[in-house]
């Protein structure tokens, strides 16, 4: 197979992996007890997102990193797109979550940590584009941008460990109750879809990832060209 | 004593080519005059030699002993005096090299006679150079440059603002200098043009 | 051609900051003025007896680190904008080893903050009626809180000032990083506060530093980045 | 020899305030960001379960108020600084009448409040379920107190910049100016919320229209010494 | 038309003497040269002269038509350019321009054709200021100062850091307005000093 078919042939998949963990999640999965009627199938979406959006985090940092070392304009275009998906995603993730949250814990926000968690960690990403924005030279924003999302990276682990433990004893009802209920009722068929479609929405982040870097790259060329 | 080699240095800044590829060295005991007319990308030139820019092309290296430098130990070995280059008005003249000499670990340097070489009264040693006139920055400016005995010295433009007696003292100082310092001179003014032992013109 | 030490360097950095702000007082004015301002307006407004009983060790910490937060960012970015504004950032590029600038100019916003702490701390103390049962542990959490609050601050200053020097920026770029070390100052705050204990701080004591500790070794690895591109 | 009416350079001056922040392309586009994050600082610390219901009206005026204080200053205190250290302020100070740089910053720091105040009061309210019962008489007193704030500020910002030496007293100057302004916005903001009679923010706007009156006519006339001398 | 009267201005900083009694003035159709080394108060006495500084002794008069004007008066009819007076660097060329005429009340004015009599050519009139070399923001702000046909202009070292075209530019400049404006240059440059039908040396 030549490189184009495979890659289209990739995406033909893909394609069909999404759409068979999407039905499987509404209408396969059995109901989860402890959760009002639907709701709990909004997990199938809502935990995949969260989760390439940390992804996608992760993938800003060691392009970042690489750009640090290598002064590459490519990395710096990987690390952007990454962050702009993980960007993406997080907001999906808040989106779903509020719904659920609407409906099992009544109220759309609750400054739950896991809720202030990612609200901060959608400030921190802002904040790197809105920074991007205000360098006009392309190396300095380059290197400005790769810093801070570095340095903004080392702090999220106290995000998500210290804040929680601080926050907990504030309103620990509401917390608890709601991820006790969750983590116990996982059935076997419950967790294949989910795993099902955290390798679909997987899928989908690499797919739209390379797609915008091969733009870019092809954008560096012809700009390059037209220099030269 | 050390040898800056550049070869093919060039620079553009977004689609404006500024420098298309110089080639040469400074070599110790030699002065080398940057000349070409406003915006030909004299000063450009000179920060890349000081490793403050990046080329978009070519490279830059510092020989001590044919021994290639890192760029960490380039700045220990350069003097420079820009006029893009401020010094802290809040602070005085003395205070000023002061700190210059702390941050570069010179330890007994007499600055009050650096200063009155330049051409610096004692008068005003010890005011802030925020109520200085502009012939007296541009001397205190020079003094930074070459409190810490630099081996490479990069002037831009270095008798901006000077009267015939700073002038007089700039060449001094230079012919002084050139025994013991690779200096670049880059400039407008067609008297400091007559100090070089070469020179490179950026117009056109 | 000599050779400076580390050290030598960074105090020749931090002697020049001071010696500068004594001259024109800009940072500690704008700090000054917004923390003493608020700071009364608040006592003013709510008094010691103001709050409900059970609430007061949360809400009197967490109010008096937002007036500190506040009042700091106001101020801590100027050590590094202003040499830009002012055309001095070349001079020190050239002169000082970029780790000397990162801690000549930290550990000067960590003396203001420091000064700003206990021109503020005793002053809400007393004006709010904020009690606290271990004045030791209180001391530990505010130099602790403080170090690491200039680590994250200066860092962010040096990055904005090669972007703009945006006030706004700074905020924006800063407090979301800042937001999990608050978390653990009031937390350690409130813990001096209810406790005559020192080891009641302890927990939010470490975090803190934990926190400061990352921050400043990613601080350092990073700076040379961002100072000298 | 032509002469410019003093609304023309006012302008002017706005202008260019305006576009030097387009130019750092961060402060206009970025203000909702800046409202945002300087909201989530807050109410994740005091979140609408953190207070007793009596303690909501006082604290979460006064609350408010911090935030806008702090907006107000982290986007004002440059302003003038910027352009003693960059050396701007000669040619500013030989084209445009003195008024006319008072006018033009002043209204520059206006919208820049009024911009901040639309974003971050409303979400303010229903994040921190701060129940408003007059919206009526907040949006007054956030009128009100948004002017009184900006001539204020501004004024104090130009003080700073030109505080060292001789003018170092002025600083503290500011501090009767700012005090009481907070004081009458916070309790006229505290009216709004606790009464739907738009009568009962009356007395509290009177006090801050009259101080940011008073205030404007002392800047007006002082005004031209502090930045001319 | 505008003169400006002068009488036995003297200006001292604390206990220095910096002026010490100069009288005289500036006439439209002329040219004023003011001579004197660094430190001598060139740029003080054009300070004073502008209104930006009180002199200590001794007083300055601007007449129009033998009608004294007040100093809110003198603002309007002066154009000035020193070294210690920048311009913004967030704004182009263009826009800097803009704003000073905007703030004089100068209505239609060929910003673009000022700019290069002063030859600063059009592909830099939209790149902001920041980004300029030494020598073409002292163009842009020689612009800024005559932008407004001002009929006192106030030159302070007026070539600094301009090339051998700039000289002949500026040159050119002083003699197209000298006919309509009274003006002064304080220089250190031999060439400017020729430019003067009057001079006043400031040394001793
Ligand atoms: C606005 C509200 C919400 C937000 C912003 C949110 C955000 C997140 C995030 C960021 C994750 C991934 C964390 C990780 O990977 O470690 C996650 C996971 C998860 N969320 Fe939510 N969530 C919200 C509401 C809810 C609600 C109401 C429920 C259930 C009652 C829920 C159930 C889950 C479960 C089961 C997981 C995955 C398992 C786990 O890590 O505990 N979420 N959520
Ligand atoms: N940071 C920058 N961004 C964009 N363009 C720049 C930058 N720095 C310099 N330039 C441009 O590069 C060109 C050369 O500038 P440079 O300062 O090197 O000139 P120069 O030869 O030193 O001139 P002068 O004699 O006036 O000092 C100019 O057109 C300038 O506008
Ligand atoms: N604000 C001030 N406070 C104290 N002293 C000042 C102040 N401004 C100027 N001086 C002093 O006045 C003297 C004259 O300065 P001035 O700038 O007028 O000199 P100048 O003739 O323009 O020199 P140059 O040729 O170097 O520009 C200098 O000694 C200077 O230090
Ligand atoms: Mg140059
Ligand atoms: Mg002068």
């Amino acid at each position: 197979m030549t490189e184009r078919t495979w890659q289209k042939s990739l995406k033909w998949l893909l394609g069909f992996w999404l759409a068979g963990v999407t039905a499987a999640a509404l209408l396969w999965a059995p109901a989860a007890a402890g959760f009002q009627g639907h709701s709990f199938r909004i997990v199938f979406f809502h935990v995949p997102q969260a989760w390439v959006a940390v992804l996608a985090f992760c993938v800003n940092l060691v392009a970042s990193l690489r750009y640090l070392r290598g002064r590459k304009p490519l990395d710096d275009v990987r690390a952007t797109t990454a962050a702009r998906l993980g960007l993406l995603f997080a907001v999906l993730a808040t989106i779903t979550g509020s719904i659920f949250a609407k409906i099992e814990w009544g109220m759309f926000w609750n400054w739950d940590p896991r809720e202030t968690s990612i609200v901060i960690l959608l400030l921190i990403y802002a904040a790197y584009f809105a920074l991007r924005q205000a360098v006009a030279d392309e190396e300095r924003r380059a290197a400005l941008a790769a810093a801070y999302a570095i340095f903004a990276f080392v702090t999220m682990p106290f995000l998500i460990f210290v804040v929680p433990r601080v926050y907990a004893s504030l309103h620990p009802n509401l917390v608890e109750a709601a991820r006790g209920a969750v983590r116990f009722k996982m059935d076997p068929a419950m967790r294949m879809v989910l795993l099902g479609a955290l390798a679909g929405f997987s899928g989908l982040f690499a797919w739209l990832y390379t797609l915008e870097v091969r733009v870019a790259r092809v954008m560096a060329a012809r700009r390059a060209k037209e220099e030269a | 004593m050390v040898t800056v080699r550049f070869r093919d240095v060039a620079k553009r800044f977004g689609g404006q080519r500024v420098l298309a590829g110089v080639s040469g060295e400074l070599r110790p005991g030699r002065v080398l005059v940057v000349a070409g007319p406003n915006g030909s990308g004299k000063s450009t030139f000179l920060n890349i030699l000081a490793g403050l820019l990046r080329p978009s092309r070519g490279d830059v290296q510092y020989l001590e002993d044919d021994r290639v430098l890192d760029q960490e130990d380039w700045y220990p070995t350069l003097g420079v005096a820009a006029p893009d280059m401020a010094l802290y008005e809040e602070l005085t003249a003395f205070e000023n090299l002061q700190l210059f000499a702390r941050l570069r670990g010179v330890h007994a340097h007499d600055h009050a006679a650096l200063l009155e070489e330049l051409g610096l009264a004692a008068a005003h040693h010890h005011k802030p150079l925020g109520a200085f006139s502009s012939g007296m920055k541009q001397r205190v400016k020079l003094a930074q440059a070459v409190l810490h005995r630099p081996s490479v010295l990069l002037l831009d433009e270095p008798s901006a603002n000077l009267d015939e007696d700073g002038h007089r003292r700039v060449a001094g100082l230079v012919t002084r200098l050139r025994s013991e310092a690779a200096i670049a001179v880059a400039t407008n003014d067609p008297r400091e043009m007559a100090w070089g032992d070469a020179s490179i013109d950026l117009a056109g | 051609m000599h050779r400076s030490t580390l050290l030598a360097e960074s105090l020749a950095v931090l002697g020049k900051e001071v010696a500068s702000e004594l001259r024109r007082r800009v940072a500690l004015n704008a700090i000054g003025l917004f923390a003493v301002t608020t700071l009364v307006a608040v006592a003013y407004q709510i008094g010691p007896y103001g709050l409900a009983e059970q609430d007061r060790p949360f809400l009197l910490s967490a109010l008096l680190w937002i007036i500190l937060f506040f009042a700091a960012t106001a101020g801590l970015s100027r050590v590094f904008v202003k040499e830009e504004d002012a055309h001095t950032a070349k001079a020190l590029r050239l002169a000082a080893r970029p780790l000397a600038v990162l801690y000549g100019k930290l550990l000067f916003n960590l003396l203001l903050l420091l000064a700003l702490e206990a021109i503020i701390v005793p002053l809400y103390c007393a004006l709010m009626g904020f009690a606290v049962k271990s004045v030791g542990g209180l001391v530990l959490v505010m130099v602790a809180g403080g170090a690491a609050f200039a680590v994250t601050s200066t860092f962010v200053a040096a990055i904005i000032a090669r972007a703009s020097g945006s006030n706004a920026l700074f905020a924006i770029l800063a407090l979301p990083l800042l937001l999990p070390l608050l978390v653990a100052v009031i937390a350690g705050t409130r813990a001096a506060a209810g406790s005559p204990e020192l080891l009641a701080v302890f927990p939010a004591l470490r975090a803190v530093v934990s926190l400061g500790g990352v921050t400043m070794v990613t601080a350092i690895l990073l700076f040379p980045v961002v100072w000298r591109d």
